[in-house]
């Protein structure tokens, strides 16, 4: 590629032709603020409206100034990022930005964590000119069971908007309205609930503000462990132990399992237990739904729908739900880990402690947002009564912490309980983009040839790439395998088989970037997305550590199918671990 | 706004203007302009209607409704009152023409009289700058208007 | 019925008349009757001759004798010299001011070289829904000529004929045309914008409803040229003439083989399709129109890529508009050479104006680029409605600026607009007056560029809605001085900041007001006045004791009871308690209440 | 219609049309015919263009007067509105403004009939290109 030779504030770089000014100026050590602007390398996810004009600089022979975000370098271009022209520009449009925000900033969900609150931290804004009675903005506020909107709050940096349609293609949101009342809302500014939202939580992801923000469920969580009645367990799912630090100002990357572990305990957690458990559990019946879905078609059964496709994000599960009603039958119809988590803690374990499942509380942290609704489906209820009866984020295991006065950094190393708190490496790469289909390889592998793997890394399943297909040879027969990670490229991969161009015999599909990794309950992300992949060398690293790395040698499930569910899609399996869909199609 | 469920002859009727663009998202600013022109105005159900057709979020065919002015989610009035409001009008003394139709009719600008009789918009120049100040109540245009020529105007409409 | 052998033409325009045109009339009447001439000799009243500063205007024909400053005292000379004697009085004929020499035919006055019709040559001339009527004055050759030439001749045709795009920025079509021709791929469009939403302007409207096919052929000469075989008409819905007759000329062109596949025989096809805008002002903007096309919300985009490189479809696209579409032809048939000609050394050929506002003769008005902004509302447009006195002249729309008696000699152009804070636009030309308020004509602007804001960028969505808060509260009397710097700096920055034209030019109401009338800003502000006496919260009412005869009909109308008086005696009004809404005045009988 | 195929065959036809109105403008034959150029824009028909020229072509079907009626453009005289453009044979179109049914009627009852002019008559205020040199 072809360099180019440019001045940025007195100083020539050199940069690649494309590079944009404000690139380039990161090339150089200057980091000009920017508000709407939002790139994640390798998913291929950049927002860049132009909009916020914060990242404004000036540009010799331009008559106004220039956006740095989406101005592409030019030869002999010379820019000044810092000059009074620059500055009172800057300041005056975050001044007009601020003049349309809610100036609640003690008690907002996202203070401390907000980027425009940093941002005029920054440019160090000490007042707003204002106009007596001035308007603002304001919106309909809404609930749904996972998200919040706030949209009083919102900046129009459009990045919601460009997560819910260019990366997630679900279209829920939309800019409407124009103008000073313009917004990104959904149809008719109507409920989420009612609209085709999946509950993926990426607009929360990647709000800069408090306008959109996961429901808040600390405060019940706290009532109920201080509630004696109550038995109070817990559940942690991969992604978490790999991001939990970073709330704690550890590197992203940083595996806190044993410090997490212990903080639940003095939390007042009765039971700490591992979704990794439930996820060891759903390759069981996953991958035996593979491989007699697999047998019969080799055996010549049409009505064998194939290829299989995972289902444990609930993200996904909604995905098809509404986009692809006639394909029902097509997932998988295991669980989701924290729901057959939740499923075989009121039943098995509760019968074993001898608790009712209405005092027996599960508690789920996970690094989604659309765990929240799915532990709120109907069909996980026994007479009213959740499954799991609350779902928290990584981030709101974090605030619960720091509430109940526990030195993060200080905990010693902890184990979890048993029995559920047992799990295998297969387990913990559920948390990365490939994983699960990676662990189903493992196990379907041994249970389908007789034969022991000699390599458990599937290298060829792992990355970040948007679509990845490989072939895995199981001792003569050739596996398809298809993965894909956000619902763009889950759209994208269906069409491409619909249009018969590909021919798969199991797909993995994970709603967010990276997969769970990348989830919206994750500790926020900035926009830094070397942040997403630390956190999946954390998983892998995780599950190279375990002496078990394929959950069918998970003992304790193997004791629990002894004791409790006799084998893989036993009517038992059936009743408490599968589930079905249904037509959501508007 | 009140919901209303659309019967299969208005279904087929959207689905026959969606077919006369070919389903194509591109025409979607078509689609609104003719099936306004056949309703008269474009409530949620027929929103939802047009995105089936076109197979595209709802969520976008409102957020195009909602970006053009000529675009409507209210009944109109049985006969619409359009004042001029460019400029050569605004400096005509427009501003008085229309302060005296919401006198005269107690409504606001995009309101519509609740006898259903009028409905009361703005709108950008019509070019009739010569005649300023200009109003439109349905086709008709009133030219070189004073605000007390309003009360007489609006008497003759049924 | 009497055959009359000669016909006294009297300037019966608002201007002449002032200056008592009726009873020169009257005057010639009787001049004739007595010379026993009226069965030979008629005098006609006619419409405004536009040249209102030599009125009253007198002229003869059949020999065009063109008579200035005519009194009534003159009638008698004029008949009894010219009418009977065949003498011209040599005292009243116009001189012209280079050669001091008197003119008696007026074809040769320069006043009638003030106007030059290119764009709208046709306009007025031809049955627009007839294309033989379009061809029989040329129509078509100019694409003929073109087909036989390369892409490239043509392209160079229009850069040496200097024409730069009608529709507000003035980019040099060639040029345009030249890097959309270059840009690689195969599918290419050419777009007509015809969206135009400047309140006060109809040029484009008046020119698809008049002289269709000039665009159609212009647009199948772009096509040949940048190598599209598409185009596509972005029109508002809200003209519905117009896209009647541009569908009927369509047509006929297809008839005739000028649209569509082969056309006159050379092998180029091109078709053009119709996408109607729907009440947008911001589509206007080029990327913002043609995202409208493509069924989005006209959102403009961050230029580059223009859309010469990436436009409609993500394909090389050229957008020019309706007026810059219809000189393309002339410049065929004429020549560049003759093009560049006319105008002044950066801006060539001429432009069309859409005069309004308080002048008497509103209307459409082409000249060429250079004339004086005098020249345009003295000359053309017949001066000032009721002989008042000329404040501004507001052009380019929201987008421009106020031009002011200081700038009346100043030849209008694309740099000269620019460098006295307005801009060309697309043409639209306000003229105000004395009872004008320049504050609120800043506001009135304003609330246009806050309803018309896409919202995409802060400084536009939001800049814009405090700029006209503030200058709210100045016609509310509310204002500071601290306002007053504020909003300045705040329209500087929303210049620099915003994503698209429209923001970029949306304070030029504000600051170019505030440059030419600041004293009328801080009249609202210290002297809590509005000098026009427009502002509303700012007038003071009072009855003048001397006239008021005591009706009480002010009393009784008042809403707020702020009139006390007891019959047949002066009354007062109570400035604490008026609403000032004005009723007092309109039932006061005898002039007695004044507003301050 | 039959397509036009090259250049050559529009400058004829050009010809053929052009002569044609010429013949129908200029003629002195005893046939002569007044044209009558309705402004038909948008303006035009806001002020009530179309019922004066419907009240033309009544009177011309009725009297069956030598008399063409057809519709134009926008002149630009919009503080005129409704203008019309009479042509007589041999003489230049004169346009008259502020014209409704009855100015129409009385047009036609002096100008156009006996060429004498009537009040409202718009000055020619600008140049064609045909001018220009």
């Amino acid at each position: 590629m072809d360099k180019i030779k440019l001045t940025i504030d007195n100083r020539e770089v050199e940069v690649e032709n494309g590079t944009t000014i404000f690139q380039a100026a990161r090339q150089m050590g200057i980091d000009i603020p920017a508000l709407c602007y939002m790139k994640l390398d390798n998913l291929g996810v950049e927002n860049r409206p132009g909009g916020c004009r914060i990242c404004v600089v000036e540009v010799e022979g331009r008559r106004n100034l220039a956006p740095s975000c989406s101005t592409v370098c030019t030869p002999g271009m010379v820019v000044h990022t810092h000059t009074m022209r620059v500055i009172n520009a800057r300041r005056t449009v975050l001044e007009l930005i601020l003049s349309d925000h809610p100036k609640d900033c003690l008690v907002c969900p996202k203070n401390g964590r907000c980027e425009l609150q940093d941002l005029a931290a920054r440019l160090g804004i000490r007042e707003i000119h204002s106009v007596e009675n001035a308007a603002v903005s304001t919106y309909k506020k809404d609930t749904s069971p996972s998200l919040k909107r706030d949209m009083d709050k919102c900046v129009m940096c459009r990045r919601c908007e460009t997560m819910c349609n260019d990366v997630q293609s679900v279209g829920a949101l939309s800019a409407v309205n124009r103008g000073f009342m313009a917004v990104v809302a959904p149809a008719f500014e109507q409920r989420l609930v009612d609209s085709n939202c999946t509950f993926c939580g990426q607009c929360v992801a990647v709000c800069p503000t408090g306008a959109l923000t996961e429901v808040d469920n600390t405060g019940k969580i706290i009532q109920a462990l201080m509630d004696p009645t109550k038995k109070v367990i817990v559940q942690t799912a991969p992604a978490v132990r790999a991001a939990l630090g970073e709330e704690f100002g550890m590197e992203p990357g940083t595996l806190v399992t044993g410090k997490m572990v212990a903080a639940l305990r003095r939390l007042g957690f009765d039971e700490v237990f591992d979704t990794d458990f439930a996820a060891d559990l759903t390759i069981m019946e996953e991958g035996s739904e593979l491989l007699d879905r697999l047998g019969r078609y080799l055996q010549g059964d049409k009505s064998v729908k194939l290829p299989i496709l995972t289902s444990c994000c609930p993200a996904w599960v909604n995905f098809f739900e509404h986009n692809y009603p006639d394909m029902l039958d097509v997932p998988s119809s295991a669980k989701s880990p924290q729901q057959m988590f939740g499923a075989i803690a009121k039943s098995y374990f509760a019968e074993k402690i001898g608790v009712d499942r209405k005092d027996l509380v599960v508690v789920s942290v996970m690094p989604c947002l659309a765990k929240k609704y799915e532990c709120q489906r109907d069909e996980f209820k026994v007479d009213g009564n959740p499954d799991v009866d609350y779902s928290i984020s990584t981030r709101e295991l974090a605030s619960l912490i720091k509430s109940a006065n526990i030195d993060f950094l200080s905990l010693p190393d902890e184990d979890f309980d048993a029995p559920l708190g047992e799990s295998t490496g297969a387990a913990v790469i559920f948390g990365a983009t490939g994983g699960v289909i990676e662990a189903a390889v493992r196990t379907a592998y041994e249970l389908y040839t007789g034969k022991k793997l000699d390599r458990i890394d599937f290298n060829e399943l792992r990355g970040l790439e948007g679509i990845r297909h490989a072939t895995i040879d199981f001792n003569g027969l050739s596996v398809n395998i298809g993965i894909a990670h956000t619902l763009g490229n889950a759209r994208k991969l269906l069409d491409g088989i619909r249009a018969g161009m590909y021919n798969f015999h199991a797909i993995e599909i994970m709603a967010c970037p990276g997969g769970c990794i990348g989830g919206a309950g994750q500790p926020f992300h900035h926009g830094d997305s070397s942040v997403i992949k630390a956190r999946m060398d954390a998983i892998y690293r995780e599950d190279a550590g375990k002496a078990l790395r394929k959950s069918h040698e998970n003992p304790y499930i193997i004791k629990l199918y002894e004791e409790f569910l006799g084998k893989p899609l036993s009517e038992k399996a059936h009743h408490l671990l599968h589930t079905h869909y249904f037509d959501k199609h508007d | 706004m009140d919901k209303i469920e659309l019967n299969k002859c208005q279904k087929d009727k959207i689905a026959e203007i969606c077919a006369e663009f070919h389903n194509s998202p591109g025409e979607l600013i078509n689609v609104l302009h003719k099936t306004q022109g056949h309703f008269g105005y474009l409530p949620e159900e027929v929103q939802r209607e047009i995105a089936r057709c076109l197979h595209i979020p709802v969520a976008k065919v409102y957020g195009v409704v909602t970006f053009y002015s000529f675009f409507t989610m209210q009944p109109k009035g049985r006969h619409s009152i359009s004042v001029c409001m460019g400029t050569a009008c605004y400096v005509r003394g427009a501003e008085g023409v229309l302060e005296e139709i919401k006198k005269e009719l107690k409504i606001d600008v995009g309101g519509v009289t609740p006898d259903g009789k009028f409905s009361l918009e703005c709108l950008r120049c019509v070019g009739a700058c010569g005649l300023a100040p200009v109003m439109l109540v349905d086709e008709k245009v009133y030219g070189r208007l004073e605000p007390k020529q309003i009360k007489g105007i609006l008497a003759q409409y049924e | 019925m009497a055959n009359y052998k000669m016909s006294l033409l009297c300037c019966g325009g608002t201007g002449c008349r002032a200056s008592e045109s009726v009873r020169i009339v009257e005057r010639l009447r009787e001049e004739i009757a007595a010379a026993g001439m009226d069965n030979d000799v008629q005098v006609v009243v006619t419409g405004c001759f536009g040249f209102c500063e030599q009125g009253p205007i007198v002229k003869v024909i059949p020999d065009n004798t063109f008579y200035t400053n005519v009194k009534p005292e003159d009638a008698e000379e004029i008949v009894k010299e010219h009418v009977v004697k065949g003498r011209k009085v040599t005292r009243l004929l116009y001189e012209d001011p280079d050669t001091q020499k008197h003119i008696s035919d007026s074809k040769h006055m320069g006043f009638y070289q003030k106007q030059l019709r290119i764009a709208l040559r046709n306009c007025g001339f031809i049955n627009p829904e007839n294309i033989d009527e379009y061809i029989a004055r040329d129509g078509y050759e100019a694409l003929a000529k073109v087909l036989q030439g390369t892409p490239q001749e043509a392209i160079e045709t229009v850069k040496k004929s200097g024409l730069r795009g009608r529709g507000g920025g003035g980019f040099p079509t060639g040029l345009k045309w030249e890097i959309a021709s270059k840009s690689p791929g195969k599918e290419k469009y050419v777009v007509c914008n015809a969206d135009e939403g400047d309140p006060g302007a109809f040029m484009d409207r008046s020119i698809l409803e008049s002289d269709p096919n000039s665009v159609i052929e212009a647009m199948a000469i772009c096509g040949y040229c940048i190598g599209a075989s598409k185009g596509l008409v972005y029109i508002r819905a809200e003209y519905p003439l117009a896209v009647k007759r541009l569908q009927i000329a369509m047509k006929q062109a297809r008839d005739y083989g000028l649209l569509g596949d082969d056309i006159l025989g050379s092998g180029f096809n091109f078709d053009i399709e119709i996408r109607y805008g729907a009440g947008a002002f911001v589509c206007g903007e080029e990327t913002a129109l043609i995202h409208s096309m493509e069924g989005k919300r006209g959102e403009p985009t961050v230029k580059p890529p223009f859309p010469a490189v990436s436009g409609y479809l993500g394909k090389p696209t050229n957008v020019n508009n309706v007026e810059t579409f219809a000189n393309i032809p002339v410049i065929f048939l004429k020549g560049p050479e003759w093009f560049a000609s006319i105008g002044t050394e950066k801006s060539k050929g001429t432009k069309v104006f859409a005069l309004a506002g308080k002048i008497n003769n509103v209307g459409l008005i082409e000249v060429p680029m250079g004339t004086t902004l005098r020249e345009v509302i003295y000359d053309i447009g017949g001066g000032i409605k009721g002989g008042k006195e000329f404040k501004a002249v507001q052009t380019g729309g929201p987008s421009g600026g106020c031009l002011t008696k200081k700038h009346l000699d100043t030849p209008i152009d694309y740099d000269n607009l620019t460098a006295a804070g307005s801009m060309m636009g697309s043409g639209g030309m306000i003229v105000m007056d004395e009872d004008d308020c320049m504050v609120s004509v800043a506001k009135f602007y304003l609330q246009f560029t806050v309803d018309e804001s896409c919202g995409k960028c802060a400084p536009c969505r939001i800049g814009n809605k405090r700029l006209e808060e503030i200058l709210d509260k100045i016609t509310k009397g509310k204002g500071t001085m601290e306002d007053l710097d504020y909003l300045k700096n705040l329209s500087k920055v929303i210049k620099d900041t915003a994503l698209c034209g429209l923001g970029q030019t949306s304070p030029n109401p504000v600051l170019s007001t505030i440059d030419n009338f600041y004293d009328e800003y801080v009249a609202h502000i210290v002297d809590k006045r509005c000098p026009a006496h427009k502002c509303r919260a700012l007038r003071v009412y009072a009855i003048d004791p001397d006239r008021c005869k005591g009706c009480t009909a002010c009393a009784r109308a008042c809403p707020a009871g702020a009139i006390k008086g007891e019959v047949k005696q002066a009354h007062v009004i109570d400035t604490e308690k008026c609403i000032r809404c004005g009723a007092c005045l309109e039932k006061c009988k005898f002039n007695a209440v004044t507003v301050q | 219609m039959s397509k036009i195929k090259s250049l050559d065959e529009l400058r004829q036809m050009k010809a053929r049309l052009e002569s044609e109105m010429d013949i129908r403008e200029k003629s002195n034959n005893p046939e002569k015919l007044v044209q009558i150029r309705v402004a038909m824009a948008t303006c035009g028909i806001a002020a009530g263009a179309r019922a004066v020229m419907n009240s033309i072509i009544d009177r011309v079907e009725r009297e069956k007067l030598p008399v063409i009626v057809t519709q134009g453009g926008c002149m630009g005289y919009c503080y005129a509105e409704p203008t019309i453009e009479v042509r007589r044979p041999g003489e230049d179109p004169v346009v008259f403004g502020h014209v409704d049914k009855d100015k129409a009627m009385e047009i036609i009852d002096k100008y156009v009939l006996h060429g004498e002019l009537v009040d409202g008559v718009l000055p020619v205020n600008y140049q064609t290109i045909q001018e220009k040199i």
